[in-house]
């Protein structure tokens, strides 16, 4: 094992990283930009380096001054968290070159899956399913309208030389083929010079479900069951759960020998995750494969209890993995609730300021891998995302009243989160009978449920607003006595407090 | 203690005292029992009311107006007694006859002019305290409906003033 | 199941029992006396009732008051958590009076246990192993001395009228026996004005081991695995584990047994522990029942899942246990340390003060029961113990790593703790082997260990007072220009601030 | 800046700076590079120290003397010049020599006496200041070794003293 290692990120990921660290009795070296030097993550570290930086972000990008600073810190190797450098070859390479240990996977094998065309190609060599359709460009209209009619519709039509939704057209029957063609063939050839599409069956609001793999150089590789994420904003994750409530013993077998499958494709060693979506009839397909720690993988652990990244720490180190396949049981039900500091009733605005109080909930089943504290401050520099709230129940109904009591007794001021709007996601009916994909917060959920929340408060916010204009009036205007308590709650009444962007 | 208007939200909710026992606000007529029972911070306070626990985090910006957060939900606040609330009302409905344009500032109901901030000529801003007058014991501002400038003032300081009373005439800027 | 229940205590325990009433949607009702007014406990139940009493101790052992509050507020049972009253069998029967649920066992069944000599003869009828001696008055020389040799050196000589020490007498071996037996007989003729005394066996620093029992009232019994709690100073228990590493499969399984069978020996239901002195041959002794939660009940929770008090509530309200002795599996191993404020460095002496920050551990394995926020006062009218750390690994030595770095995790200032001492006993090779009895704090652990932590901190603590003092310093006398942080920093440091008790 | 003497639970540290970085500190020869990260209260703070991190909290008695605490653990804490530090040993020695009983003081270094804040008769308990002298552009407080009265002032503000001249008598309690 590692004597020292540095973590080459910030924030919950970060001391999420150290503390499995110092369980193994592992040194950590935390790097921070200068807005980050009040953050517990820096603070949690055995050491902690200063980078130097034009912009915030570019400091934790800086992959020269972070491998300098892990020669100089003694490190013997890095750990990328998510996010910043953890997909990028470059770095795992670079880390390599310099003699130190990159904690993840090869860099060809973070190359083989950065590519989402050579992944869906390589990916469909070693028999994992893919979203049916062609990548051969077709310029033809009989021939699209033959692929078209095998693949059954509704289909997407997506410009091959494409991205960012330009000359993409979903097309729900026959009918609208041709002129979909057409027109996605106009836009592709204004935007890219290129007429070309090509056809993919288009999944609506499948379910998104990934299976966490993991294996060590020595050839183990195991999977530890799945996630699903299926409770989606604009393609970002709120809620994570394991075990799926819509998979069973044998689909759950066989995605994870698909995903060991993908894995050893592209001689896949550490902790990875192969995403799939999943249509109503339960047929996965190979979205992506995601070659780093995610961010919901607590949940996984909870319901294994294995720590991924001591595992990932092993790996890395040359240590095989301290259990096998067979070792791997799922129990109970775990659910993850990602804390954002945004604004659910202001379209969800991100927040900034600072956080003057804060409570977490705690006991049995509750876990909270959090990179803030009362007094430190939330800048625009970063993602939104401050915790996870991660709990524990021994069924799916214990563990969402579980997740219900400990959002309500999470208390963070200072800073709009998404608390309320949690809540009510996980008080839905349908969220709470298992019937949702990611087309939920779209079409089901209701927005109105949240101010009815709101509304549900009112009269008692006026009786405490009235009780407490009266003292301030009592104080400042007669003798009538008020004890101390009160006389110091009236003149916090009077006093203002800046909030930054409102 | 005058009735006063909580409005939350844009929503009026009326609160009534119990002068034998200062624990207890009726709020639209339903009895409310409330006690402090600790400040965590200079904003953030658990109370509470009828024996039921809510902690609140107040964020004013100005005396009676502000923001007030309880389990993460915001509702904008104001607090006004019934009077100022009149008054407001009394100078919108104002501004809203005369057309939003010109103000004529009447006194909504009898009381003594104590303080006038403005001068004849003066440029004010929608909003602006522009007189002061003393009834049931408070003062209650009247703001400026319009901004604009101060044409004519036809009372002062020390004035005692009847219902509908002229006090100002406001000209709107063209 | 309950709509709502009131919980007739304070503290941790307090918010442990409302936490689970919550999750299974019981509304909860909080008592409280005024000192406690600010209490997280008070603040964290739905509703919360005034206690009026001569002392604040006293407010939480008014049972009328209590019941009245519960009639009051529309409660239909109540818990009495830990302490208090929880186990006095009038309160038990005056709840049941009132028309109300008490969440506990029978008053008959807190009767038959509350008494130690009624308890060992019940025990003993039911087959459960005592402590080998003998309940007869003795007064004989001749016959102790036969009864002594047969029950084996040492024995321990007690009053039968006694108490409290008096006419206790240690005898290691046969040559003190009449020596010991006549100095007994004459204190105890002295201070009872009986010379009768007993015999028993004298368990050397045994190994103090209890069983977690469950019942419903339909009939149904499990025990739910050991807990090992020897580490104790003054007969308080400071660190908790389960399993324990000395129990063997079959032994656990044995020890199971008798523990259940004692609980159906006194028509036991509701959720009780057999507690049991262990020699070094691993022969067990029943000690005493305790009829009620214990404090350390979170271990077993941890490695077998269940959540006691939940179970509690379903026992009160007449539900069956929501599990079969089946099905109770112990996964991993749990410690939990007991967050007491008590200075070390002065014998132990209770501290006071108020909490002027705090920062608790969290993230994989780690939960933690507590009483305290920051800004709480801790007075004098209570138990020292202000929250519980516990946390679970794959096994006991991953257990012991998550533990050692959650402590130094746990920073509470304003007051002091035991956390560095627990440090150094969860570091002790002695309590890592396993090798500890009750007599490990007396006979094992050196407390020069402390200090030399205490040294090797010296060092760094006079370079940053030094650093501290100069900026002082240069502020105060000269302009350096020293940037806004630090002037902050070193005005702080001319702050004094008063402490309690010093 | 001057040497420093930091002690520690009774044991002294040399504390010696760089001048040309205000970050180092050398202790007992041992160099330190410190920088406050984050200060989380008025007494509670984050260094890096050598790049480790380590919190602390102050709680002082006076500007110079009080305890500081790390993980839990509390160490008493003195810090004085070198000068001082000398001052503070040589008053204490002397009372040893005269037994404990009358206190006769000294100055411990040539300096110029600046204030003198008891005058002869006034009784003073034991650690009270009786007589700052400046030396080394630094101020130095001597206190009284004893509690007792002030029996004789053998200087007065403003003179000049040379090292081991009288300054003060004072008679113990009896």
């Amino acid at each position: 094992m590692f004597s020292r290692i540095l973590i080459a990120n910030r924030g919950e990921i970060a001391v999420r990283v150290i503390r499995a660290a110092k369980e193994l009795d592992v040194e950590t070296v935390a790097i921070f930009h200068e807005v980050d030097k009040g953050m517990p993550f820096v603070h949690y570290a055995d050491y902690a380096y200063q980078l130097h930086s034009d912009t915030p972000k570019n400091a934790y990008l800086d992959m020269n001054q972070i491998i300098e600073i892990a020669i100089k810190s003694g490190a013997e190797a890095i750990h990328p968290g998510y996010g910043f450098l953890s997909e990028r070859s470059e770095f795992a390479q670079a880390i390599e070159d310099a003699g130190l240990a990159y904690i993840g996977p090869s860099a060809s094998a973070i190359d083989s899956m950065g590519s989402k065309t050579k992944a869906r190609e390589l990916m469909s060599s070693a028999g994992v399913p893919i979203v049916p359709g062609t990548k051969k460009a077709i310029t033809d209209f009989v021939e699209l309208f033959s692929i078209a009619k095998e693949i059954g519709y509704p289909v997407l039509l997506k410009a091959s030389a494409g991205g960012g939704g330009k000359g993409m057209r979903k097309v729900l029957s026959e009918d609208d083929l041709k002129s979909s063609f057409e027109s996605a063939q106009r836009e592709a050839a204004k935007a890219f010079g290129d007429d070309s599409v090509y056809i993919e069956k288009y999944i609506v609001n499948p379910k998104h479900i990934e299976i966490q793999v993991i294996a060590d150089k020595h050839g183990n590789y195991a999977y530890l069951g799945e996630r699903d994420c299926s409770i989606q904003r604009r393609h970002q994750k709120l809620i994570e759960e394991a075990p799926s409530n819509i998979l069973d013993e044998i689909t759950r077998q066989k995605m994870g020998e698909v995903a060991v499958n993908a894995a050893k494709a592209c001689g896949y060693y550490n902790a990875g995750t192969v995403e799939f979506v999943m249509d109503r009839d339960k047929n996965s397909y190979f979205l992506e494969m995601n070659t780093r720690l995610q961010v919901e993988h607590p949940v996984t652990e909870m319901v294994t209890g294995i720590d991924l990244v001591k595992e990932q720490l092993r790996v890395a180190s040359g240590e095989e993995l301290s259990f096998r396949q067979e070792d791997v049981k799922l129990t109970g039900h775990a659910i993850e609730c990602r804390i954002v500091a945004e604004d659910p009733f202001n379209s969800f605005m991100p927040d900034i300021g600072t956080i003057n109080y804060m409570r977490e909930p705690g006991g049995k089943g509750i876990r909270i891998d959090s990179g803030i504290e009362t007094g430190c401050e939330i800048t625009m520099h970063f993602d939104s995302m401050l915790a996870k709230l991660i709990v524990w129940g021994k069924d799916r109904a214990d563990a969402l009243n579980i997740m219900e009591s400990a959002l309500k007794n999470y208390k963070i001021k200072g800073i709009k989160t998404i608390i309320p709007f949690l809540v009510t996601i996980i008080n839905h009916p349908q969220f709470q009978n298992g019937w949702f994909d990611t087309g939920f917060i779209d079409n089901v959920y209701e927005f109105r449920v949240l101010e009815q929340m709101k509304e549900a408060q009112e009269e008692v916010i006026a009786a405490i607003s009235a009780y407490s204009f009266r003292k301030i009036k009592q104080n400042g205007g007669s003798s009538t006595g008020i004890p101390s308590q009160q006389q110091a709650q009236s003149n916090n009444w009077k006093k203002t407090r800046s909030y930054k962007g409102r | 203690m005058e009735k006063l208007i909580v409005t939350l939200n844009g929503k009026d909710f009326t609160a009534e005292f119990d002068e034998s026992n200062e624990k207890i606000v009726y709020i639209n007529g339903n009895s409310y029992s409330i006690d402090l029972l600790k400040s965590h911070t200079q904003n953030i306070h658990t109370f509470s009311v009828n024996q039921k626990l809510v902690q609140i985090d107040i964020d004013l910006r100005e005396s009676e107006m502000g923001y007030i957060t309880s389990d993460g939900l915001t509702h904008e606040l104001e607090v006004n007694t019934e009077t100022k609330k009149m008054l407001k009302k009394f100078i919108q409905s104002k501004a809203n006859a005369e057309g939003g344009k010109n103000a004529i500032i009447k006194s909504p109901m009898p009381g003594l002019v104590i303080k006038i901030p403005v001068d004849v000529g003066q440029k004010i801003e929608k909003g602006d305290k522009i007189i002061m007058i003393e009834a049931m014991k408070m003062e209650n501002s009247l703001s400026s409906p319009i901004s604009g400038t101060i044409k004519t003032i036809h009372t002062r300081e020390g004035i005692a003033v009847e219902k509908n009373a002229l006090l100002m005439e406001i000209e709107a800027n063209s």
